[in-house]
């Protein structure tokens, strides 16, 4: 069996992966770490896996070697322990933004400061395995990809790849749900406040606007609008982008492009229905599956195309894409621990 | 496998599938109409558009 | 006391109209019309009015002259009976979409069919205070805004007036609640269905387009790109509207621009703030009030502002508008019967 740990296990993150692995064949868990919770049963933060298991979290200075470490730690603190967990492990999955941007002076811009190592940014490859699933195979060290940018990533990843838009016209919304912003309670989060609530979360300067850019980018800069609004929702993220084609292309031909891009794809779903009452994709399926599904609308007054595509946040935009990361790079079958369909209704 | 025309995606005729019979293509669920055999060929049923509200 | 009566009084705009009448101190309420519920108490489709008033609903057959007649009707149901309806009332002013665009070309080409009385269209004004408010003063006939519509319009009116926008790239997003689709049930409103979804309800060619285009247009032609998403909510709507400045401008420049435009107007409130949890406009806050709210953001990486405006759908989308142009109408306080101001918490 392989034995893999998970640093930072007491978040929804961390949870949602510690959930996973317990239920993966070829994983026997060794330490979950939690400075807070040290010593305490993981049902403490994770309601769901009490009686799954007996597992406790353990303190860092208390991690062993294993043969995957995963981490799941706040911005910035990957980073700063770097040395301590490249020692423990061959391969390393981290789902925080410190290795996501493959160029210091990118992260500098969005991060508002120097990256602390910048030298081992080159070792990370991005983690989303529809669009660099042989580089993650051969990799040691990966960095998942934020949830939104995995959201709006793939949605546009098809007509970006094939050069059929305008570069610098999309305009991109990501309706996103309360567990995105974490464990920890603020005023914005009481109930009364955030309940019902519509609200402009991120009108510009979204951080994940860089990951967007260098995912999509195809040897010409290009430039995307993000804004991010949170809506009444626990999980789930679901990106609206509205991209202007370059040339004249016909419903039909937009099929074939997203039919040639992710027709083998055990992950995507291509939703575009004209009956039913889930005619596009809507994360409200999605709980708890490392699905995205995608869905696109042709505007038939303009070149412009509307592009859904909706994911779990905290599954295909964290743990479920960090579980199919390691299921390629430990050579096994991608889709390992991760067949959940959904529930329906929900 | 004969193209569905609203996505061009694959449709697999029923065996005993008679001329104007409908059915829905798999991947875009568009209700479709037979209206060729003899090449097997598809046109699109007509839909009356649900009414989603203002 | 001025007598106003109500065709098509129990869908939800029609019941919060008469909510608001019942409560106008200058108004007494005559008939209200429906035909299912003919002779039936209003309470028996506005639960919240019951105990309040004894109404009862009466049928077309025995409506009365009054004063100035409420049309709540079905898009294409007012234009039918326009007839009779003109030799009921000196004024009118009519809730549906039949009278809203000025051409009937434009109308065509949205509502897919030709308008059935094109010499009657000159006869309305478009109902949007803040930008008509002199034309509706003076005016016998009013057709007023959608609600998309009158959302995306007031957020963006004080930049498309002093045409500082570039005319062909603004996108917009309507994120709406269950109650804009009104009072009839269906397979997709069923709760296990709609509840918690996000869903790409009109991703292209919603209608509202076109009153969009009418209302913002400055002699030169414009295009708006829009999209309708539904979220969990039952009354609200807010429009995340992205447009590209066609020359240099600070944030405070565009305050400057909102202020001028905004002012003096009693129901618009310009909210961007630094801090707290209702930073930028929220529909949660408006439930029940007319108002609409407006703010906006400043993209630093590019020429690109974010302006967020939300309202009440069932308010300054419908009913509330239609009280406040009959205020203007009849001479009164345009204020008159509309000063709720909102619920905290909801």
């Amino acid at each position: 069996m392989i034995r893999a740990s998970i640093v930072g296990a007491s978040g929804y993150a961390g949870g949602e992966l510690l959930r996973l692995l317990l239920a993966h064949p070829e994983i026997e868990l060794a330490q979950v770490t939690s400075e807070r919770l040290a010593g305490k049963s993981v049902g403490r933060a994770h309601p769901n896996l009490r009686g799954v298991t007996s597992l406790q979290f353990s303190s860092l200075e208390s991690l062993e070697p294993c043969d995957v470490l995963f981490l799941c730690l706040p911005h910035g603190e990957a980073v700063e322990r770097f040395e301590q967990f490249s020692s423990l492990a061959e391969r390393i999955i981290d789902s925080s933004a410190d290795f996501r941007l493959q160029s210091a002076s990118l992260y500098a811009k969005y991060y508002g400061k120097e990256h602390p190592r910048p030298q081992e940014l080159g070792e990370f490859v991005y983690g989303i395995p529809e669009i660099h699933r042989d580089k993650i195979r051969d990799a040691r060290r990966v960095a998942c990809g934020g949830c939104n940018a995995t959201a709006s990533i793939l949605g546009l990843y098809p007509l970006y790849r094939e050069n059929l838009v305008e570069l610098d016209r999309t305009v991109i919304e990501v309706k996103v749900g309360s567990s995105e912003a974490g464990r920890r309670a603020t005023s914005t989060s009481h109930h009364p406040e955030r309940s019902g609530s519509v609200r402009a979360f991120a009108p510009t300067g979204h951080r994940h606007t860089a990951e967007i850019v260098q995912s999509l980018e195809n040897g010409v800069p290009i430039e995307v609008h993000l804004t991010v609004t949170s809506v009444e929702m626990v999980r789930g993220a679901v990106a609206t982008s509205h991209v202007f084609l370059n040339r004249d292309m016909s419903e039909r031909d937009l099929w074939g492009v997203f039919r040639a891009a992710y027709r083998d794809e055990p992950f995507i779903r291509l939703i575009k229905e004209r009956q039913g009452s889930y005619r596009y994709p809507d994360p409200k399926l999605l709980a708890g599956t490392n699905f995205c599904d995608v869905g696109f609308e042709r505007d038939r007054d303009s070149s412009r195309v509307v592009v859904i595509s909706a994911i779990d946040n905290l599954m295909k935009g964290s743990a479920g894409q960090a579980v199919q990361c390691m299921n390629l790079m430990l050579g096994l079958d991608e889709t390992t621990g991760l067949s959940f369909p959904g529930l329906h209704p929900l | 496998m004969n193209a569905c025309p609203v996505c061009g995606g694959g449709v697999n005729l029923p065996i005993n599938a008679v001329l104007s019979e409908l059915l829905d293509c798999g991947e875009c669920s568009s209700e479709l109409e037979v209206i060729s055999l003899e090449p097997v060929r598809f046109a699109e049923a007509p839909l009356e558009a649900e009414d989603w509200g203002e």
